[in-house]
């Protein structure tokens, strides 16, 4: 986009989409939407509630193990699928079916399994994130050219060797692709198990805030869980970049 | 202190001023070696779900027809409150019960006491609604109420009050007969309530003391909670309302003094079954497979009846 | 045309101590896909042998056969006389899409080899280093694949496979990746190249004109299912100049040749 | 002047046996369907918690609905509001998508926008609704745009953007004019991508419109859901969980199938 | 080497009636890429002309300026006498990745020109199975391009340029997808098509055979920024059998002599 001669980056646009927000917000056109600023100076005061912080914590620690958790059993999954054709048969219809079924109606069920504590938060984050992992997982596998393979092996490469030391390497653009959606689902997954059953506070917060009408609150919140979402991902769409461009030759 | 046993309580509600008190008696009994979990869930059947999975002991609600229908061995055993709430609607659509035929209804909960008045009059009145939605929290719903989001719901007292302070002459207040029923009760697996009998009588005794304080001096409930340091991150709305909303609930007898006793449940039986939350008839129904009295019994006679 | 010898493959049983990759009998189905049908050939020590046919008649398969990556339905291939079953340190395999690591610099991709065989570090890259100057390509030991052309990649590959001191290479269509001009001056490096080196090579191309021009002996598949249909030894002498090898007669007798034998399979 | 011989496409893959007369991979899918279920089933036997029924009573349950009528009287209300959502979704998300592919400036506009809708959990946003659009089917139709638009739009900017430059030239070089160049060749080669992102849109709105039945008010499948919970009727409960799962996946092939007899001929074939 | 006739343009500005497109001193930049300069260059009409050059070099650029697909950074193109911007009627472009729609048909695709002019349904098809017939695709009119081979893929796109009538054909490497045996019988198909429709070609090329064996003229440009380093014309006579012109002396004469300029800007 340029304007003037000046060329204008994309992220500005948000900027001018938050304006609007404000004046609609200073004008009071829609009730549920307060003045950004407002919302801002809100999201400091949220960041610094011991509740907040309890439930910020728990919710974190519980997504971080379940990720790890997920990309270990994805990208298992996922290299199973691409290197044995019943795997793929048989592990694919599952894995197909759990990418797209609608999770969320699981999982107040997850709870009446795992319990009320990280457990089933973990489970969700793992529920959420796993499958699309072994997708992109397989679709990498599946992309490696054969004469990778072939390769490490006219060397006598061990199979040891040719999973660590090339067929790893060689789909991890996939991977990594695969680990930001599943993260990005893991975060939606989380907030609608949150929604649903609010084992931890964080679904708590959210009904609080809106039954008080407290929409700056609210707002904060939400936009704490964006500001999260959008910094995993693009952490990972770094590396992700940067392994692109050792990879950007593979047909 | 000496360890007296652990329960894990689960709410179907986010944690708010009306739960309080129940809060004080849970401080109190902690200070006698009871340990308590609390969580809160999103709505009252997740957490009935999480009694009769094991995942909770103990749930709020009144669950007669759940009891009615699982054969799990779940029990009522204390009284927290009585059913005192006012059906109202948005004077420019309703005037009267018979105005109902067709309209959208909110109430609290699935099987809750505020579902049962509402079907109830329904039947008394020989009409039908076209939907039932549930919208958790009397102040949600006098909300939507302002908001114009919903036209026909039922509020307590306090929500009834602010309703005609904040619109007067907005809203018609229907008129409902004479009742006398448990809103709100503690539950439990029956099997728990018999091996956890210490810390059981020790939380039923707590909540009999707190609530017969408050009964006597409603600002008390502040006090106490400053005193306990009782769920010290509910919103400062909620905190200054907290000694109005008490003094209006103790003036139109909203907690009992005794936590429930075997008449009180025959009067439940016959609203419920009135309501159509319980199939049969109310003489044929016994106490024992719904409540379990003895600990509340014990209590009241250590304590001496009011 | 006295030096184009029709069918009969080239010492059939006999494993004559000259001839260092022998095929016996090999036939491949991939499923009811028949793509190879009783192959015999030998492969004499030190030569370079091409393997020309249309496509689909089964080369790759042959060659993969050979380098022990394909199991053969029937028969059997010996290397030095022994029977094999699988790839070995004996040969070494250039692939036609490179198939270089590219998330490794052109030194680690060379050494790739002897680091799977686990020679220490500072050795395998002493040897790297040699051959990537031999390939022309020193000075370019730490760049990635993607910032090389791909004639330049190609030449990685070839490093990689002579580094490991195979005495057989097997190349599947090493050029066609690789720009014309480009292509035409590999030819004429991979030569003088090999001439040093005296490794048996077994090569697989689409191209009349660099079989003819590189090979010692070509065999002619036919369409599948793949059998031989014939063996040429064009006999050219290697010792002028590429543009005199490319005027010569019989060079252009055999292309001629070739030609008619394969334009009859084109669709 | 040619003699023309049809080409094999490579078949690829290990050849494949047969086992009690159905190919090996169908029979170890239904194999590893029965272990998936036999566990179910002896778990709930056990069982692991009285809210967890077996899998036949689930079954049985589900059949039972099904034909008194009420599981198809629930999904009838719950594609009122998918339906609606999604056919909005997609008719507003390809064309802002399209025109985010098509003009730089649109596309400055609505990108970031739609980015940060996608990658974050907007369904935080689902209590809010009521606020706005009251507890009706309006609301549950918001519900599922919010959740279904962004990413139909991302996926159909993307398909347009990466139109296949060589195809574009071609259009151009037979003169072609731009609205041509847009729906002869652009669209038809986005296609796939666009109806990846559709599908991806029904998957998303589907979780929005039960998301805003379990939240907003009780209708349609989400009722089924939390009635039966309510009334400990696990087995139904579960049921009607069931009948989510199944009927997304049978909805996401629908869709394939669809995409595949009207928009890419080619494919029919494969 | 009397027919090599080095650099200076041809005809640099008269626009003779005799060349249907001359191309005047256009320079391409894209951003700061240079990426051709003031190039002048007149493309005699029934005339098959080659750019040949080392890879990068512009033969891409300039083609699809000549085609109108890219505005030149300066310099005009005339067709026919007339300055033209943008593509036209006369030129018909023939794709290296063949471009066709992968949703159609062969038929379809032949017939797509037409159908983007509206010419009518029966009447473009019928025009279009004729070409597909010349082109040898009878028979496949209903198949979709995946289920081609990359030769076969390539007469489509040949035949989708032709039955526009257009008098200039631009090819931009049109076989370098298409494996060797089946471009040689390409070539020979192409020359013997095109002799009797009485086009100007103007042809990519990284091949020196092939540019040698179809070109009446071969434009030599040198590396970025493009320049033109030479013209030159092989004049074989085209009478005589594919095989005979490839023993010619004059074709083997202006191989080496191309290759001898070229080799020197090789990596
Ligand atoms: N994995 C496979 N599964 C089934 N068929 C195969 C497989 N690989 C090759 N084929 C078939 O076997 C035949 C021989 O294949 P191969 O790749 O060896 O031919 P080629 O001579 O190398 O062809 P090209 O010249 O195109 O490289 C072909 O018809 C091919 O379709
Ligand atoms: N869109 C573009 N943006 C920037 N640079 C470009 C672009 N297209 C081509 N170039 C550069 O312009 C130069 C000429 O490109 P062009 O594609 O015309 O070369 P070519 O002679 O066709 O090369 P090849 O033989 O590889 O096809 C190259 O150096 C290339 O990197
Ligand atoms: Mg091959
Ligand atoms: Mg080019």
């Amino acid at each position: 986009m340029r304007l003037f001669g000046f060329q204008i980056p994309p992220v500005f646009s948000l900027l001018f989409w938050i304006a609007l927000w404000e004046i609609a917000g200073q004008y009071e056109l829609a009730f549920i939407l307060p003045p950004f600023s407002d919302v801002v100076s809100e999201l400091f005061i949220l960041i610094q509630r011991a509740d907040f912080q309890d439930a910020a914590m728990l919710t974190f620690r519980a997504f971080v193990i379940g990720m790890a958790i997920s990309i270990v059993l994805g990208i298992f999954i996922g290299f199973a699928m691409g290197s044995s054709r019943m795997a793929n048969s048989v592990l694919g219809m599952w894995v197909n079916i759990f990418a797209s079924a609608p999770l969320s109606s699981l999982v107040p069920i997850l709870m009446l399994l795992f319990g009320l504590g990280q457990t089933t938060i973990i489970v969700t984050v793992v529920l959420f994130s796993t499958w699309i992992i072994a997708l992109d997982t397989y679709a990498g596998v599946n992309h490696i050219s054969p004469s990778m393979s072939e390769m490490g092996r006219s060397f006598g490469a061990t199979r040891r060797q040719l999973l660590t030391k090339v067929l790893f390497w060689a789909a991890l653009p996939e991977i990594l692709a695969g680990v930001r959606m599943g993260l990005i689902r893991a975060v939606k997954g989380i907030v609608i198990g949150q929604l649903l059953v609010s084992v931890v506070a964080l679904g708590r917060l959210f009904r609080t805030f809106s039954d008080n009408f407290q929409f700056e609150q609210f707002w904060a919140l939400t936009i704490i869980l964006f500001i999260f979402a959008l910094t995993f991902s693009s952490a990972i769409g770094w590396l992700e970049n940067k392994v692109e461009y050792y990879a950007n030759t593979r047909g | 202190a000496q360890e007296n046993g652990t329960m894990r309580v689960a709410f179907g509600d986010i944690p708010g001023g009306e739960m309080v008190n129940f809060m004080i008696a849970v401080a109190r009994a902690e200070e006698r070696g009871v340990k308590v979990e609390v969580s809160y869930l999103q709505s009252e059947d997740l957490a009935a779900q999480a009694i009769v999975s094991g995942q909770a002991d103990i749930g709020v609600g009144t669950p007669y027809a759940l009891i009615q229908k699982v054969n799990a061995p779940i029990r009522m055993f204390y009284q927290l409150s009585m059913l005192r709430f006012y059906p109202v609607v948005n004077g420019e659509k309703y005037q009267t019960w018979n105005d109902l035929q067709g309209a959208d209804v909110a109430v609290h909960g699935r099987g809750s006491g505020t579902e049962a008045i509402m079907k109830l009059m329904a039947k008394e009145n020989g009409v039908t609604y076209n939907s039932v939605s549930y919208v958790p929290g009397s102040g949600v719903r006098a909300g939507a109420l302002l908001q114009g989001r919903i036209d026909v719901s039922i509020v307590d007292y306090e929500r009834s009050r602010l309703l005609e302070r904040e619109a007067p002459g907005k809203f018609v207040f229907l008129p409902l007969p004479e009742i006398t029923a448990t809103d709100e009760a503690l539950y439990a697996n029956r099997d728990w309530l018999e091996t956890e009998q210490k810390a059981v009588s020790i939380l039923v005794e707590e909540l009999i003391k707190t609530w017969r304080e408050i009964n006597m001096d409603p600002s008390a409930v502040a006090t106490l909670r400053a005193k306990y340091n009782v769920l010290p991150d509910i919103e400062q709305i909620e905190v200054d309302e907290l000694v109005p909303a008490f003094t209006q609930g103790v003036s139109i007898d909203l907690y009992p003094s005794n936590g429930g006793n075997a008449s009180s449940v025959v009067e439940d039986f016959t609203f419920f079954t009135s309501s159509g939350s319980l199939d049969g008839v109310a003489e044929d129904l016994e106490v024992e497979d719904y409540w379990y009295l003895a600990p509340v019994e014990a209590a009241v006679k250590k304590l001496g009846t009011m | 045309m006295s030096d184009v010898a029709t069918a009969a493959p080239l010492n059939p049983a006999s494993a004559t101590p000259e001839n260092i990759v022998e095929v016996r009998n090999i036939s491949k189905f991939y499923g009811s896909v028949h793509a190879l049908d009783k192959i015999n050939l030998s492969f004499p020590k030190g030569q370079m042998t091409t393997l020309l046919g249309p496509s689909g008649c089964g080369k790759t398969t042959l060659l993969k056969i050979i380098a022990g990556l394909l199991e053969p339905s029937d028969g059997e291939v010996l290397i030095n006389g022994k029977v094999v079953n699988g790839p070995g340190p004996e040969r070494a395999f250039v692939f036609q899409d490179f198939a270089l690591l590219p998330w490794a610099t052109v030194l680690r991709n060379v050494a790739f080899g002897m680091e799977l065989a686990k020679v220490p570090k500072a050795e395998r890259e002493d040897k790297a280093r040699h051959y990537i100057n031999e390939v022309g390509l020193s000075g370019f030991e730490d760049k990635y694949p993607h910032e090389l052309s791909g004639g330049m990649r190609q030449r990685v590959g070839l490093a990689r496979a002579m580094v490991v001191k195979a005495d057989v290479l097997l190349m599947d269509e090493p050029f066609s990746a690789v720009d014309e001009q480009n292509r035409r001056k590999f030819q004429e490096d991979l030569l003088h190249l090999l001439a040093a080196e005296n490794k048996t090579v077994i090569f697989v191309t689409h191209s009349i004109e660099e079989a003819v021009y590189v090979s010692d002996q070509i065999v002619l598949l036919s369409p599948r299912p793949g059998q031989i249909h014939s063996i040429i030894r064009p006999e050219i002498s290697r010792d002028t100049s590429p543009d005199d090898i490319r005027r010569d007669k019989k060079y252009l007798d055999a292309v001629e040749n070739i030609w008619t034998d394969l334009r009859k399979y084109l669709d | 002047m040619l003699a023309a011989t049809s080409v094999t496409p490579h078949a690829k893959g290990e050849k494949s046996d047969r086992l009690f007369g159905m190919s090996d991979t169908l029979f170890y899918r239904i194999l590893s369907v029965l272990i998936v279920f036999g566990v179910w089933e002896i778990a709930g036997m056990i069982p692991i918690s009285i809210a967890f029924p077996t899998f036949s009573s689930t079954m049985a349950a589900m059949f039972e609905m099904i034909f008194d009528g009420r599981l198809i009287y629930a999904y009838g209300e719950t594609l009122k509001p998918l339906g609606m959502g999604v056919a909005i979704s997609a008719f507003f998300g390809v064309t802002i998508g399209v025109s985010m592919g098509l003009n730089r400036l649109s596309q400055w506009v609505w990108e970031p926008i739609f980015v940060v809708l996608q990658a974050s959990p907007v369904a935080a946003l689902i209590p809010l609704i009521t606020y706005a659009y009251g507890i009706g089917i309006t609301a549950k139709t918001v519900a599922v745009i919010m959740l279904a638009a962004p990413i139909i739009v991302l996926n159909t900017y993307k398909a347009v953007r990466n139109a296949n430059p060589s195809l574009i030239q071609m259009c151009r070089s037979f003169q072609g004019t731009r609205l041509q160049e847009i729906w002869i060749v652009i669209v038809p080669n986005a296609a796939p991508v666009i109806f990846a992102g559709l599908r991806l849109g029904v998957a998303a709105g589907f979780i929005g419109v039960i998301l805003a039945e379990l939240l907003i008010t009780p209708t349609g499948i989400g009722d089924l859901i939390s009635y039966h919970r309510s009334i400990a009727e696990y087995d139904y409960m579960y049921a009607a969980v069931f009948t989510i799962i199944v009927f997304s996946a049978v909805m996401v092939g629908f869709l394939e199938t669809v995409e595949i007899k009207y928009f890419r001929p080619e494919k029919k074939k494969v």
